[in-house]
């Protein structure tokens, strides 16, 4: 395919029509608690990782249910794993089994 | 027919219940835990949104109770209700028998230790809504060391929808009081700046919105998306809180002078105990299932036994004085009917 | 105050035009002007002057931050002299840019009297000319959609698929600096644009509403002068032929020399790119002006009207409306020696 | 051969099948071991360990004191299969030996001696009459297992494990062994009641049994006569009734054997093997080896571990205890659903018989299911010192303790008490630990925040590290090597705060209960310090499960399966247990558990630090 020093820029929108949500659907089944989720921000507040980088498992796991996932495990990769966002959840969501759970299936999707 | 009806529970549910029995040619009976009327309105400065003074309501209501016949027991409580509401047994064993009961107990303040993360208790000036109540009251807000606060904060939702300390259920009333203390704070202290941290804004009422609105337009509080998830002290004794401004997607840190939790509405300690009583249904969050949510807010599965106000569900002021008042005829009906 | 879009009106004058012309037109399109020029003064008989002094707006620059205020007010109110010294008061822009810039001066000077003042000054300084500001202005698709009826009247050829007799179907593209920064100079303003639809549906064609109709081709000045950033301009083009690709347009009309060009050049930047085609069994979809529009309906031969400058080839819009034309002379410029011919391109924008 | 009969040929096809797979698994699975683990191995024979591991092969192959000491039924149960089949083979051969003075026979002869040579007890050492005895005890042993299978509960287990086809076919084949050997000894004794019957020796002189006799002991012999006395005499005198019984004897035993390499069963042997390595130093690590074959096999899915876990206990999970992770693994269908639900508290392993080592095994599971590690992972973590003070002694609070801001305040508090200039690692926020990760099977991911935090340590030249995180605690001293450096827990800290008296704490009579963290207790072995800590300031009331057997909060980082409500269920049975005590309030020595009990408990939970600062 031809370039010309530039590429087509993707569309800043969420397009959820064109987006495969098959992924997000089938996480969402497993997970159903996913879709409780108040965004009040307290995993990435008490983020130890996001002390020291941008990471937001709030904004990750958002578009992944939006059927957004490019990019998606590399940001998974900067979650220490440390377990703080799960103690501090008011909405009782296994954030880690959803950090494993996304790194795994979304690595598996890329290759 | 003794016409005896026993209240249980003296805040504004229970007195307006005393009063409207009273009218209706009843003799009711207030049983209340603490020295005296009044309850938890006892504890309030003004109230949202009409900034109207609790003295005045709470005030109005003590007097018109007062001119009833009814007999008012204070620092009593109730260890058990008797399965058909023909009686009570009280703390001292001794048993009290009635025509009916209403049970008008009231909710808890949600002990916001229990959110050990935001230091309530363990740090200088982190207060909640009803600590600010009584600031009020006393002459003002003021820090620990007796200044006025340049910086405050207010939490949102401290002891309500968190499954972490098993309260799912919405509060109601925080929000609102929030806004109507940040306004407030505002009103005593012009420079102060306030940041309100929310997830969602309920204003459920009359008027309540146009108060949130107020509080942008009109006294520039700020409102931040997001739930602080820790606070810790500064070396020069403030408050340093974290939190994600989720609408921008970033991390956000600040330091306040003071750190306002606006606490919610558990349910009172006491339901279990009436829970034991096989006519009373619990929810989970612990408050009492009233017969219907539609037909039957007042109504338990005994002709006899009622309820009124905040011990089936948060609710404000007025809404449990009309619950006072519901219950009251619906104990006249069911006594009326069963006399002729 | 207006109401409704249908309120949207604007006055046209109809005969004595000041015509100025376009500088993207004049290269990608120059069939185009000369078929403006040729149906205005022919087929429809009336006055217009190309005059030869006239020069660029300078519109690209000053959009591009290179051109400050003060240098293009100078401009235009050199054009408006000319149009004074030659004894015209209708102003008729090729160009939506310069149209824009027009408007913009004219809506500047009612407000800042001042700036109208200084336009005086620096002209004179600069040239010693005088100018007076037009009494009527419009863009010469307003002209055109003003003598849609007239047309209509002279047409050999319909917009109608000469085999199902069905009407074409037709998508707009209104330019951005044509309605979108004053409504009011736009015929149906900005939200219902009625100046091209309106040509379409007086010439016997359907015209498709389709839902980015109203979006930006995506030019955008300074976003495509930069290669590196040329990213950004073709996904707005991208993301309108997305979007009008399944009503399965006969073709595109445009009133803008950069999103003609763009949504003709575009689509062959794409299927390169990505190999995605918009058209029908394996073509573009043709990209027309409203002149070559009105230059088909009238029935001019397709190569005198330019059509072999266009990447996306229009040889199956032409079959469609039954159009006869000598696919050997598409190469051969006006005085019949050969211009040229493009390397076929892989998916067809030129049959190969 | 003329003695030779067929039905001799199951048993032997049975056994010689067994000895192949056994040896082949054995031996590849023993190449399959590491340089270093063989030398160990060799190095090991001859030294004590190889006398200490066939005591303990004794103990607890055959005598199976561990399952003894849990359940005195099981117990007897497992003895009478082991040790009463062991000796009834033993018992056979001497027998066999002394009988034939020693003359090699056939070995058909040996196991079937009862059809070959009608012993009759007078004539010899009464070896008739051991064997019926050992034959009854493992027939009692049948009935217990039987009665197990139905009544689980009886039997002192909650719940046992489900069957898989291997097993059915090796369980139906053992129960079938002992009752198929009674009634053939019995019918061939039956018919030399009635008919008589010759004793077969070596010599020319045969031995004539007259009717009457009978042949066997109490068990046999009774039986033989009993049926000689019922059965008419043309069924007695049918060869085939008797052949056919020793015939389903000889099947029993040959599918057996077949069955067992593919069975749980296969645990009977794989322990001795099991036994010499663990005796020779060698263990589980974080990546799988060979080794962990020898283990995985040796799990005789008795199921002892089920009822300890509190998954299946306190949250109703079923299905993913060890003995089915151990299943799983072992026949290659493991999955994440299974290997990473599970708290590690190692509860199960306490009570495992077989002193499988659950946790690494669930570990080195995980490691191996992880996806790999990118090079350039946790690169942003670079250089980012968010450290405050100085000191010689360091305070590193972990993740979870600044959730838990009153731990970190007393820590303050009692760090100035004792005038003692801290190094505060991560107050502001820091890297966490790695164990999470390393639990999470992310092993090499782990090592870069282990690398991370050891040069922090480094850096600032401490000589003492406080963790009040016994997770962080755990990982220090395991995967840090912060030689020079001494690794504590708060609670160790504090008690050495009190013996030199650098801490003047008021005492009362309050009573206190403790909950040991499973990191802490069963994971480091540090059951005193905190203990020592609590009585110094008023009375200690033990919940009923304590120390190595205290249960978990639930809220332990290994297990990422768990939901929250779960968590919440665990949380809610300790907190019981704990309440169970009267004491006034429950105290605790780790952040994570203090959390998660405190979600549902009525009395007042408090770390360890928290109380000593208070009594300041």
């Amino acid at each position: 395919m031809t370039t010309w020093g530039y590429s087509i820029s993707r569309p800043r929108s969420i397009d959820i029509d064109r987006n495969d949500m098959s992924y997000s659907q089938e996480l969402l089944r497993e997970y159903p608690e996913l879709q409780t989720c108040i965004a009040c921000g307290n995993c990435t507040a008490t983020c130890t990782a996001a002390n020291l980088t941008s990471f937001s498992l709030r904004k990750v796991h958002t578009l992944v249910r939006r059927g957004e996932y490019q990019g998606m495990a590399e940001e998974l990769e900067k979650c220490m794993l440390c377990g703080k966002c799960r103690l501090a959840c008011p909405r009782g969501i296994n954030t880690r089994q959803i950090v494993l759970t996304l790194k795994k299936h979304l690595v598996n999707r890329s290759r | 027919m003794t016409g005896r009806v026993i209240i249980i529970g003296g805040g504004v549910a229970g007195m307006q219940t005393a009063i409207t029995l009273d009218e209706l040619g009843f003799k009711p009976v207030i049983i209340e835990k603490e020295a005296s009327l009044g309850g938890k309105l006892c504890r309030w400065d003004r109230l949202f949104p009409t900034m109207t003074p609790a003295q005045e309501v709470l005030g109005d209501l003590l007097k018109r109770v007062e001119k009833t016949a009814s007999e008012v027991r204070t620092s009593t409580t109730v260890s058990e209700i008797e399965e058909q509401g023909r009686g009570v047994t009280l703390s001292d064993g001794s048993r009290l028998d009635a025509e009916a009961v209403v049970v008008a107990s009231g909710f808890d303040i949600f002990p916001a230790e229990r959110k050990e993360e935001y230091g309530y208790g363990l740090y200088d000036n982190v207060y909640t809504t009803v600590d600010v109540e009584r600031m009020f009251r006393e002459g003002g807000v003021r820090m620990a060391d007796g200044r006025e606060p340049k910086t405050v904060a207010f939490l949102h939702c401290v002891g309500s929808r968190d499954e972490k300390v098993n309260q799912r259920h919405c509060s109601r009333v925080c929000c609102i009081t929030g806004v109507k203390q940040a306004i407030e704070v505002k009103q005593q202290i012009p420079g102060a700046e306030i940041f309100s941290f929310y997830m969602d804004m309920r204003m459920f009422g009359p008027g309540y919105e146009e108060l949130y609105r107020q509080a942008q337009q009109q006294y520039n509080i700020h409102f931040v998306r997001g739930r602080i998830s820790e606070a810790s002290p500064t070396i020069d004794h403030r408050i340093h809180i974290k939190a994600e401004d989720t609408l921008i997607g970033r991390p956000l840190r600040m330091s306040v002078d003071m750190l306002i939790l606006a606490v919610g509405m558990q349910a009172g300690s006491s339901n279990v105990a009436f829970g034991r009583n096989n006519n009373i249904d619990l929810y989970p969050s612990g408050f009492l299932r009233p017969l219907n949510q539609f037909s039957g807010n007042v109504r338990s599965s005994s002709p006899r036994l009622f309820y009124a106000g905040t011990v089936t569900a948060p609710k404000n002021i007025g809404e449990s004085i009309n619950e006072g008042i519901a219950a009251a005829y619906q104990v006249a009906q069911t006594l009326n009917a069963a006399k002729s | 105050m207006k109401i409704t879009w249908k309120e949207y009106q604007k006055d046209i004058a109809d005969d004595h035009y000041y015509y100025a012309r376009s500088c993207i037109r004049q290269n990608f399109f120059p069939g185009s002007e000369a078929a403006f020029l040729h149906i205005l003064g022919n087929d429809l008989g009336r006055d217009v002057l190309d005059d030869a002094r006239h020069t660029s707006c300078t519109g690209i620059g000053y959009h591009s931050d290179i051109v400050p205020l003060d240098t293009i007010m100078t401009v235009v109110a050199r054009q408006f002299s000319l149009m004074t010294e030659a004894g015209y008061e209708n102003f008729v822009s090729s160009c939506i840019t310069s149209f824009g810039i027009y408007s913009e001066a004219l809506e500047m000077w009612h407000d800042f009297p001042e700036q109208e003042e200084k336009a005086h000054e620096y002209l004179y300084k600069a040239t010693g000319r005088e100018f007076k500001k037009p009494k009527n202005l419009a863009h010469t698709s307003d002209v055109m959609f003003h003598h849609r009826h007239q047309i209509a009247a002279q047409a050999k050829h319909k917009l109608i698929n000469a085999q199902t007799g069905e009407p074409l179907k037709v998508v707009d593209h209104i330019g951005c600096h044509y309605a979108k920064i004053f409504p009011k100079v736009g015929v149906g303003g900005s939200e219902f644009p009625y100046v091209l639809s309106g040509m379409v549906e007086a010439w016997g064609g359907e015209c498709i509403d389709y839902p980015e109709r109203r979006h930006c081709c995506g030019f955008g000045f300074r976003n495509y002068l930069v290669q590196a950033n040329r990213g950004c301009p073709v996904a707005n083009s991208k993301k309108k032929l997305e979007s009008m690709a399944p009503y399965k347009p006969d073709f595109i009309v445009a009133n803008c020399p950069g999103c003609t060009m763009f949504l003709d050049r575009w689509q062959y930047a794409i299927s390169e790119m990505e190999g995605t085609l918009y058209g029908q069994d394996g073509h573009g979809i043709p990209v027309l002006t409203y002149e070559e529009m009105a230059g088909l309906v009238l029935g001019y031969d397709p190569w005198d009207l330019g059509l072999q400058l266009h990447q996306v080839a229009v040889e199956p819009l032409l079959d469609k409306m039954g159009i006869e034309y000598d696919p050997g002379a598409k190469y051969l410029g006006k005085n019949g020696k050969f211009i040229g011919k493009p390397e076929d391109s892989i998916i067809g924008c030129y049959t190969k | 051969m003329e003695h030779f009969r067929l039905f001799v040929l199951p048993f032997y096809a049975g056994a010689f099948f067994l000895l192949i797979t056994l040896l082949c698994k054995y031996i590849y699975w023993f190449i399959g071991l590491s340089r270093e683990q063989k030398r160990l191995f060799w190095r090991s024979l001859p030294t004590r360990a190889t006398w200490k591991s066939v005591v303990e092969i004794f103990n607890e192959s055959l005598l199976h004191r561990k399952i003894w000491r849990t359940n005195p039924l099981l117990g007897y149960m497992h003895t009478s299969f082991a040790l009463g089949w062991f000796l009834l083979i033993s018992v056979g051969w001497l027998e066999t030996f002394v009988y034939f003075k020693g003359e090699s026979v056939p070995l058909y002869v040996d196991i079937f001696f009862s059809y070959y040579v009608h012993p009759i007890f007078e004539r010899n050492f009464n070896f008739s009459l051991i064997k019926d005895a050992l034959l009854l005890l493992i027939l009692v042993g049948v009935v217990l297992a039987l009665f197990k299978r139905l009544y689980s509960r009886i039997m002192g287990m909650k719940r046992t494990t489900k069957h898989m086809l291997g097993d059915r076919v090796a369980l139906t084949a053992l129960w079938l062994i002992f009752p198929a050997r009674l009634l053939a000894e019995s019918l061939t004794s039956a018919e030399v009641w009635r008919f008589g019957g010759y004793v077969w020796t070596l010599s020319e002189n045969t031995q004539l049994i007259p009717p009457g006799i009978g042949c066997g002991s109490f068990l046999t012999g009774s039986l033989g006569q009993w049926l000689a006395d019922f059965l008419p005499a043309r069924i007695i005198e049918a060869q085939h009734v008797e052949l056919t019984a020793w015939w389903i004897y000889s099947i029993a035993l040959g599918v057996f054997f077949v069955a067992l390499p593919f069975s749980r069963y296969m645990h009977i042997f794989t322990e001795i093997p099991l036994i010499f390595l663990r005796n020779a130093g060698l263990r589980a690590a974080e990546k799988e080896s060979s080794f962990d074959h020898f283990q995985v096999d040796a799990c005789s899915r008795c199921g002892i571990c089920i009822d300890p876990c509190q998954l299946q206990s306190g949250a109703g999970i079923q299905g993913v205890q060890s003995v089915y992770f151990l299943r799983d693994r072992r026949y290659g269908r493991l999955t994440d659903a299974v290997a990473d639900n599970c708290l590690m508290c190692g509860r199960c392993q306490q009570a495992c018989p077989v002193g499988i080592e659950q946790n690494t095994l669930r570990l080195n599971s995980r490691v191996k299911r992880a996806y790999p590690d990118s090079p350039n992972r946790y690169a942003y973590i670079q250089g980012k010192d968010l450290s405050t003070g100085e000191g010689k002694v360091g305070y590193f609070a972990g993740c979870m303790t600044l959730l838990t801001p009153k731990i970190l305040r007393a820590m303050e508090q009692i760090f100035t008490a004792a005038g003692e200039e801290v190094w505060w690692a991560d107050k502001n926020g820091g890297v966490c630990c790695g164990r999470p990760l390393k639990l999470s099977g992310e092993v090499d991911a782990a090592r870069k925040m282990m690398d991370f935090n050891k040069n922090l340590f480094r850096q600032h030249g401490i000589t003492t590290l406080v963790t009040s995180c016994p997770i962080c605690l755990k990982v220090f001293k395991e995967d840090y090597a912060l030689e020079g450096i001494e690794v504590l827990h708060h609670s160790e800290y504090l008690q050495r705060l009190l013996a030199e008296g650098r801490l003047k704490l008021r005492s009362g009579s309050e009573t206190f209960t403790y909950h040991d963290p499973c990191e802490l207790g069963r994971g480091s072995g540090i059951y005193e310090a905190p203990r020592e800590v609590i009585a110094a300031l008023g009375v200690l009331k033990e919940p009923a499960e304590t120390r190595e057997h205290a249960l978990c909060c639930g809220s332990s980082l290994a297990n990422t399966a768990i939901d929250d409500e779960g968590q919440r269920r665990i949380g809610e049975q300790v907190a019981m247990a704990l309440a169970a005590t009267g004491a006034d309030s429950i105290v605790t020595a780790c952040p994570l558990c203090k959390k998660g009990i405190a979600r549902e408990a009525t009395l007042p939970v408090y770390d360890l630090a928290e109380i000593v600062a208070r009594a300041l």
